[in-house]
């Protein structure tokens, strides 16, 4: 319980006024002592992939507890730098690691250096510490897998580019880590390559985080070009002085990124197809880390999105709807993990939209970031079980009654369950909440669709909880007998959801102290008590629970109905995201494409070839003037001559 | 005179291609080996040379040879490197032995000797290092000019079905924008001598020339068509596809890997400093053209059945972005395109040499009759994953840095075409994985259940070469360092600029800013 | 020989004072050739073959050692009838050793199984009793010897010939033994007879215009000397319809000896009809001498006029060059497709006329001589490749002669890059020494015309070498045959010459060089 | 007579001898003809010489006679050849070197 110990002796430790704290300078310390040594937190989770993966079959037996150490490792290297950082007074927190020149050229210097400050620690604990229970969890989850192996290879993988990611001390470096967890999820996702479907949905999660990572790319690029510098210091240090309309560009541009990584609208379609992974997978990577690599950006970059209001309302838009998007798809669907994802997406909507809200949003951004890593993650594990218990089924209607075989995972899931619908004084309420009153605090319809979003959220969890662990058995012929997982992986399950109880509790207040000198904090200004708030969003939370729980406890029929409202529809097609996508880019995508590869062969090639052909037919024709009759050579060159005397004449004249 | 460096890197591979070639019939297999012997002694060479090229050196080549050749029109045999043709030659004498080492059983006596396959591609080494090496423009255009030969042949003779078409269409592409070239080349001399009296082809003689715009425009479309057919630019590109689908993978290799630099090279060392009036007029055309290649080349890529014909197009996609960071005429553009050139070299080459394993084992060069190739031969999947992921510029390898470098560097003077030019990013995720989709996942076709894994031998020839992409990605500075002293001379001949950035930093974070703090923080540590 | 005739004028008949070893050479050539008759006179048949060879070879060594041995001189000989300068050396030592070269093609006798490439009695008729009956006896035509060696004395005569008299005396000693060697195959008669007559009717009535252009110029000028009219055309600037008639008449002359179009149609039938060897000592020898003519004329005699005979060389050399190139594209027999590449380097080699600088001079001898060489090769390699009815000349019948015999094909391929102006071959080189004239002589347009026919030019090359080494030999196909030395010489000292005057030569760009000046 | 209507003369046999080459399909009258051209040329030379008052003319003539005999004796045997060969001297007659 290292984490939960360290959160709390902070709300002792630094006892300073926590309302309206202006981010300090970014301008990290060059590290020292044990901070010298933060390229372990890299080193180790790589040195375990690279080992796994040249290593072969070799390393067929010991290398997934090899693994496991490697990223057990990097927490406890995490621990010592964030216990280190305790000790220092909050301005001297930075610290930077130059590890060597990376990209030097001309003006554009890009060093390979990490940057430890108080966000990327709150990154680097939640990154080791899920990823260390994640590959614990997967020792019993991929037993008997033949590749297993490889999965822990990949999940090292990961985790290394996920720190990459946290602790880049420049937005190139950022993108590195960025572009490394898209490659570790493409191979996750894709890790039963044998499905066409799992090799579909990788590709098609790679492609859209690359649509993203053109934001991402042209961010850095104007960034650059605006400030001559791609550090983070260089930049934000900077941002203020930046031409208001190239900043709001920077900032749309890192927003599009961010809704590639995210799944933020318009780029969310990768998300319920990355399904097809492996369940630890869908928690590590799909709900409890990479995809709130956006939020990370969003927050990190809160300069340059302080110094232009219009990118910040898009962001809170984009969180908006996004917010909604994935509530709705969420209550539609009967695929567990897939409810699941689109509840991530919603759930992450509620953190775009904080980070949307600036200074008053980005520690709450942060804070739910946090608490949804422990009990989305906690309730993907939890589905987890339930697959590997139901002999990977994954139909929910054919669920049911579970809490009786499978008490530990009805427990634990039970606490994310509660934790995520906001229930006092389960985590969710601490962080959403205060999501819900700042995003009232900057605009009553965003907040009324964030409480909207909490009672939506409330419905679709309590739909799932209710349709798998209560009512009558659904269960089909072959798998009959559900049963409790190992405790190999109910352990990691205990512990998520211990978390999911308490963190909201032990963090609430502590993390805006602690982030505050990084982000910068503003005290929410509103209306009515945050009593009131409470009590309406619990009240919302509460009828949607009650719905849910009155409509799917019994008669859940074994096909879903057909005869469905419009919009169940269109949420079970995932509310026409991917038609979209499909009519918009794919078909006329396919076409110019063939017709390109037309144009190719025939038209420029066709020239080409033309020309030879008419040169060979010009040819063919010619050579018959050569009649071989001697006259008619002296015929031709006598017309030659009177052409050289024309052509002598012609000059003179 | 000191050691005659290049001289000798060039000449071993044609001593070898001769020992070979007076070797007795049926001695294939000493053939093969003294054909690595001999490519193995340059790389060792260019290895020692490259260790004593010296970075910081004012002068503009190192290892200088120079003798006259043909006074009557001021030729000499010039040789000398600089950052970028040093790596250009790093280059090709890496990717000959190991392309010798894939292209093992590439060539049999029923096609023509196996011993003239292998004697080729040493004639050709030694072209090749030739033609980077030369700082007499007209030795230059010799070895450009001599390297079709050794092709044609490479092509003609050995390639497969289509060899002969593909052969005659390179050959005949190549020579007319070389015969362009030899116009402009004379012209080129004809005004050296105008203006200098004896005319030249020295190369930085002929830098610091003042050619009047009207002359340089002419002479400059003359040089600048042959080098854009050879890289190849859209629309002079529809040769590469045949000639890298027609003939063998380890040609292939060489053709897109080396050869096709040469046209970047020139652009880079002879357009822009002999040309800077007219490169910079001509500029936004090209950069337009470069795009334009670089969208073209994706999407064809993306819509090809034919394995080595899809390779191919992503390599015209990619000469779109080598191309634009030259012409962008930023430090950050030239040098990202070199560093491209190297890069390039590296990813294709495993690419096509992974593509012909293929065909070795399934003997066939569609991509539908593919499929679940992990499943069989997950050691060749996961090299040519990675050879894709580089294709595609995976951040983490070097092929990124070179990428961004040419966007970062475009973006700077063509704002509108870098973002355009962005988006081939995402079409380069598609035909990569696109490609790795419909040949090694899924269910294993029928015709693939047999393949066998990558051996020893195939082995060896590609993981030098995804070792170098990975460890160039993570620490580029040594190449990096190596170039940008050039580009930067590059710039100056052509009297280009970098734009200054919008703001003017608060904060710095450069070197000596690290430096700084870095000092400060050991005292800091140390009072601790 | 004008002051010889103006002597004649004065009524006072002088001995004019000739230095006999200024015209030596062409005297050797000229007079071992009157020797050369006698000895088919008396010297029994058995012996002659032999005793014949070796005069022929060593009058031309001698010849070319005279020749190199007046290297330096710059005079007007022979009372002012020959120009002894640097190109006529240059041009007279070229043609000597280019035609020692075709003279041991000629000479070879191992090829063919029934004797050497000519008739073994020309009168005989084809397919007659006669024939066989000479054929079966191995009779020999050992009259081609004088006629060669007169044919090398006229073009010795045609190079430095200073009046257009010697220029018109020369020309016909040149190319009359040249109509009967035409005539002389031993196999496929009636197409080298055909290949004679044409040639002999169409070179008449070109030296029938020639002679009637020089008609008019002396009309003009008052002299056939060619400073005495380049003197007449610079006193006497305006129109005048003598001269440009004369002018005109001339050059078509000249046209039709260096195949230039539409003066070329003879060529490729006489270049397919011809024996070979003989064919290649044309391609060769008559080109170099015709050119050489061709610039003395052009920049000594009408050197002031060049305004206006420029563009009209402009509009012959590109449809030379385009008509050469594009006629061969589809030629199915190598001969043929070597006598349209032929003119296709008429064409280019007219571009050094007009270029009308001292470049233009080095450039057009050194590109004479580099394609002679490669042309004497290139047909001594055509003449290996046979089947049983004698030379296979169809294009197919070479396929796949790469895998069987490497080497020759291997010969052929150089010869063939070397037209195609590939670097490190001679014809590279001549290739860049006349385009780099015009370019200094501001024909940079023409010469950018010139590289695309060069561009158009390399498929046919480059199809041969496709045929020779792509495709898979056939069955039946011809075989190459193992020469006697003299064959094996020729295409190796071609082999040699196109390579070293590809990779060094400057040693012969001086000699053209300092050779670049005409005297007059 | 001034030496223009020698020039006209000589024109005339000149064009005469030219239509003649390009008409006539017997090789012996094409001969002829292009003997014709020799001999317009040499009324031309002896008309200049006439009209220079020197005599280079009139010795060329004598010039072009000798070297107009050699070519009958060269051509003679040719067509000579040709017609013992085909039967016929007509330079029309089966062509087999074309295109």
């Amino acid at each position: 319980m290292n984490l939960t110990q360290t959160f709390a002796s902070v709300v002792a430790s630094s006892q300073i006024d926590a309302n309206n704290i202006e981010p300090t300078v970014n301008n990290p310390a060059v590290a020292t002592g044990a901070f010298s040594y933060m390229w372990l937190l890299l080193a180790l989770p790589l040195l375990g992939a690279a080992l796994l993966l040249i290593g072969g079959k070799r390393t067929d037996k010991w290398g997934p507890y090899f693994a496991i150490a490697m990223s057990c490792g990097a927490f406890v290297v995490g621990a010592i730098m964030y216990l280190k950082m305790l000790g220092l007074p909050a301005n001297d927190r930075p610290v930077n690691l130059h590890i060597w020149d990376w990209v030097i050229v001309g003006r554009f210097q890009a060093p390979l250096g990490m940057q430890l400050d108080q966000l990327s620690i709150v990154f680097v604990l939640l990154i080791t510490f899920v990823g260390s229970l994640i590959h614990i969890y997967s020792l019993g989850y991929m037993k008997h897998d033949p590749e297993k192996r490889k999965f822990f290879a990949y999940l090292n993988l990961f985790v290394a580019a996920m720190l990459l990611l946290v602790t880049a001390d420049s937005y190139l470096l950022l993108y590195v880590g960025w572009e490394g967890v898209g490659l570790a999820s493409y191979l996750l996702i894709g890790f039963w390559m044998y499905k066409p479907t799992a090799a579909t949905a990788a590709k098609k999660a790679f492609v859209v985080n690359r649509v993203g990572d053109v934001g991402l790319s042209i961010a850095i690029m104007l960034m650059f070009v605006t400030f001559g510098s791609v550090t983070f210091p260089g930049v934000l240090n900077n941002a203020a002085e930046g031409n208001p309309t190239t900043m709001t560009w920077i900032g749309l541009m890192l927003l599009l990124a961010a809704c590639g990584k995210s799944a933020q609208f318009p780029l969310q379609s990768w998300l319920l197809d990355a399904m097809e992974g492996p369940t630890p997978v869908s928690a590590l990577i799909h709900a409890a880390t990479m995809v709130t690599a956006g939020v990370y950006l969003i927050v990190r970059s809160g300069p340059i999105f302080d110094a232009t209001p219009t990118a910040r309302t898009v962001v809170m838009i984009v969180g908006a709807i996004t917010l909604m998007f994935g509530a709705i798809i969420g209550c539609a669907k009967d695929d567990i993990k897939k409810a699941l994802a689109g509840s991530t997406m919603s759930q992450i909507g509620y953190m775009i939209l904080a980070a949307g809200l600036g200074p008053v949003g980005y520690v709450f951004a942060i804070f739910h970031l946090v608490t949804h890593g422990f009990f989305k993650a906690n309730m993907f594990l939890g589905a987890g079980s339930v697959m590997h218990g139901m002999n990977d089924q994954l139909d929910m209607r054919r669920f049911g009654a579970l809490r009786k075989v499978m008490v530990i995972t009805f427990i634990t899931f039970s606490c994310g369950w509660l934790a995520i619908m906001g229930v006092p004084p389960f985590a969710g309420f601490y962080s959403k909440d205060k999501i819900i009153e700042a995003a009232f605090g900057v605009n009553w319809i965003v907040g009324a669709v964030a409480l909207l979003g909490a009672g939506i959220t409330a419905f679709y969890m309590t739909r799932l909880w209710t349709m798998t662990f209560t009512g009558k058995s659904r269960w089909t012929e072959d798998n009959k007998h559900p049963h409790e997982s190992s405790s190999v992986m109910w352990i990691p399950m205990a512990i998520l959801a211990f978390l999911s109880v308490v963190a909201g509790f032990m963090l609430a207040g502590a993390i805006e102290t602690w982030l505050a000198p990084v982000t910068g904090f503003e005290e929410t200004e509103l209306a009515v008590s945050s009593l009131v708030m409470e009590a309406a969003s619990l009240a919302l939370v509460i009828i949607g629970a009650t719905i849910a729980y009155l409509q799917y406890r019994r008669d859940v029929p074994l096909v879903a109905p057909q005869h469905v409202s419009p919009l169940t529809v269109a949420a079970r097609h995932d509310l026409y995201g991917d038609a979209f996508n499909e009519e918009v880019f794919m078909r006329p995508g396919q076409w110019l494409t063939r017709s390109l590869v037309f144009f190719d062969n025939r038209g420029i090639d066709g020239l080409v070839n033309g020309i030879a052909a008419a040169l060979g037919g010009l040819s063919g024709r010619m050579r018959r003037i050569q009649t071989g009759f001697a006259r008619s050579y002296a015929l031709s060159m006598l017309g030659g001559a009177v052409l050289v005397i024309a052509a002598l004449i012609l000059v003179r004249t | 005179m000191s050691f005659p460096w290049l001289t000798t890197i060039g000449v071993i591979p044609l001593i070898g291609a001769f020992v070979i070639m007076l070797l007795p019939k049926a001695s294939n297999e000493l053939a093969k080996r003294l054909a690595v012997v001999f490519s193995v002694i340059p790389l060792i060479l260019v290895i020692a040379m490259a260790l004593q090229f010296d970075a910081d050196s004012t002068a503009e080549f190192q290892f200088v040879e120079s003798h006259s050749w043909i006074r009557s029109f001021g030729i000499s045999y010039s040789v000398g490197v600089d950052g970028i043709s040093l790596v250009l030659i790093a280059l090709s004498v890496i990717l000959v032995p190991l392309v010798i080492l894939a292209a093992w059983n590439d060539a049999d006596d029923a096609m023509g000797s196996v011993k003239g396959y292998f004697a080729l591609l040493l004639i050709l080494e030694t072209f090749m290092v030739g033609v980077f090496a030369a700082t007499d423009v007209f030795l230059f255009y010799v070895f450009f000019e001599a390297m079709l030969i050794p092709v044609y042949f490479l092509i003609g003779r050995y390639g497969g079905p289509g060899r002969q078409y593909a052969a005659v269409k390179f050959l005949l592409y190549s020579l007319v924008g070389g015969l362009l070239m030899l116009a402009a080349l004379i012209g080129l001399y004809v005004v050296s001598a105008q203006e200098l009296g004896t005319g030249t082809f020295d190369f930085t003689t002929l830098t610091n020339l003042n050619i009047d715009p009207g002359t340089q425009k002419l002479l400059f479309l003359g040089f600048f068509i042959a080098f854009a057919i050879k890289a190849p630019l859209v629309p002079f590109h529809t040769w590469l596809p045949d000639a890298a689908a027609a003939s063998t993978p380890g040609t292939a290799v060489l053709l897109v890997g080396v050869l096709d630099k040469v046209g970047t090279f020139g652009m880079i060392k002879l357009c822009l400093p002999i040309f800077p009036a007219a490169s910079a007029f001509y500029a936004p055309v090209i950069i337009v053209l470069c795009v334009v290649g670089i969208l073209y080349g994706a999407l064809l890529a993306i819509g090809q059945t034919d394995l080595k014909r899809l390779i191919a197009y992503t390599s015209i996609s990619h000469f779109g972005f080598i191309g634009l960071g030259i012409f962008a005429m930023t430090t950050q553009g030239q040098s990202g395109s070199t560093f491209y050139m190297l890069n390039h070299g590296f990813s294709t080459g495993a690419l096509f040499l992974i593509a012909g394993f293929l065909m070795t084992r399934r003997g066939s060069r569609l991509v539908a009759d593919y499929g679940g190739v992990y499943r069989v031969a997950p050691v060749l999947a996961g090299l040519f994953l990675i050879a894709g992921l580089s294709s595609l510029s995976l951040p983490g390898l070097s092929s990124f840095v070179s990428e961004f470098l040419v966007l970062v560097g475009t973006f700077e003077k063509y704002t509108v075409a870098a973002v355009i030019a962005t988006l081939g990013i995402v079409l380069a995720a598609i035909y990569i994985l696109y490609l790795y989709q419909r040949t090694m996942t899924g269910p294993v076709k029928a015709g693939c259940e047999k393949m066998t894994d990558i051996k020893g031998r195939e082995a060896l020839a590609i993981i030098p070469m995804l070792v170098l992409l990975v460890a160039l990605g993570v620490y580029p500075k040594p190449v990096l360092d190596v170039i940008n002293p050039a580009v930067d001379r590059v710039m100056l001949q052509t009297g280009q600029r970098d734009p200054e950035p919008a703001v003017k930093p608060l904060a710095e974070s450069g070197p000596a800013k690290q430096e700084a703090q870095r000092v400060v923080g050991t005292v800091e540590g140390g009072a601790r | 020989m004008i002051q010889l005739l103006g002597a004649a004028a004065n009524q006072t008949f002088e001995m004019p004072s000739i230095d006999y070893h200024q015209i030596a050479p062409i005297l050797v050539v000229l007079g071992m050739a009157v020797v050369s008759v006698l000895v088919e006179a008396f010297v029994p048949r058995e012996a002659r073959r032999n005793v014949q060879l070796v005069l022929t070879f060593a009058t031309l060594i001698v010849a070319f050692i005279l020749v190199v041995s007046l290297a330096g001189q710059r005079a007007l000989a022979a009372a002012g009838a020959v120009a002894v300068d640097g190109p006529s050396l240059f041009l007279q030592g070229s043609l000597l050793i280019l035609a020692i070269m075709a003279a041991l093609l000629v000479a070879e006798k191992g090829v063919d199984s029934a004797g050497d490439a000519f008739a073994a009695r020309a009168n005989a008729l084809p397919g007659s009793v006669d024939e066989r009956e000479f054929t079966k006896r191995g009779w020999l035509t050992t009259e081609i010897w004088p006629l060669f060696l007169f044919s090398v004395g006229g073009m010795l005569l045609f190079v430095t010939g200073s009046d257009l008299l010697i220029l018109f005396v020369g020309l016909e000693i040149m190319s009359l033994p040249l109509y009967l060697l035409a005539g002389m195959a031993r196999r496929r008669r009636l197409l080298s007879q055909e290949a004679a007559m044409k040639y002999f009717l169409l070179g008449a009535f070109s030296s029938g215009f020639f002679l009637y252009g020089a008609a008019m110029l002396y009309g003009f000028a008052g002299t056939v000397d060619l400073g005495g009219i380049a003197d007449a055309v610079n006193a006497n600037a305006g129109q005048n319809g003598l001269l440009i008639a004369g002018m005109a008449l001339i050059s078509v002359g000249l046209f039709f000896k260096v195949a230039a179009v539409p003066f070329h149609q003879w060529a490729p039938d006489v270049y397919q009809g011809s024996p070979t060897s003989i064919t290649s000592f044309m391609a060769a020898c008559v080109k170099l001498a015709a050119f050489g003519a061709m610039l003395r004329i052009m920049y000594v005699a009408l050197g002031g006029l060049r305004w206006d005979w420029r563009p009209m060389f402009w509009v012959i050399a590109i449809l030379t060059m385009f008509v050469g190139v594009i006629i061969a594209l589809t030629q199915t027999d190598v001969k043929r497709m070597l006598a349209y590449s032929s003119i296709a380097h008429a064409g280019f080699l007219l571009i050094a006329v007009i270029a009308t600088n001292e470049q233009g001079i080095g450039g057009a001898m050194f590109y004479l001589l580099a394609y002679g060489v490669a042309t004497i090769g290139a047909f001594g390699v055509v003449s290996l490749v046979r089947d049983s009815t004698g030379e296979a000349t169809h294009l197919s019948s070479w396929a796949g002669l790469g895998k069987r015999s490497p080497w020759v094909a291997g010969a052929f391929t150089i010869f063939l890059l070397s037209f195609a102006g590939i670097p490190l071959t001679a014809g590279f080189i001549g290739k860049f020494a006349v385009f780099e004239a015009g370019v200094a002589g501001g024909a940079g347009w023409l010469v950018v015309v010139a590289v695309i026919a060069s561009a158009i030019a390399v498929f046919f090359y480059g199809r041969v070498i496709v045929i020779m080494f792509f495709t898979e030999p056939q069955a039946d196909g011809p075989t190459v045959v193992i020469p006697s030395s003299f064959t094996a010489i020729a295409i190796a000292a071609g082999l040699a010459l196109t390579i070293v005057l590809g990779i060094i030569p400057q040693p012969f760009l001086d000699l053209a060089e300092k050779a670049s000046i005409f005297v007059r | 007579m001034s030496t223009t209507h020698y020039l006209v003369l000589s024109a005339i046999l000149f064009s005469l001898g030219v239509l003649g080459v390009l008409v006539r399909r017997n090789a012996l009258i094409v001969f002829m003809c292009v003997e014709m051209m020799l001999n317009a040329s040499n009324l031309a030379f002896v008309a200049f010489a006439q009209q220079n008052g020197n005599l280079y003319g009139q010795t060329i003539a004598f010039f072009v006679m000798v070297v107009a005999a050699a070519e009958v004796v060269v051509g003679l045997a040719i067509i000579v050849t040709i017609y013992r060969t085909r039967r016929s001297a007509s330079v029309d007659e089966p062509s087999l070197l074309k295109y």
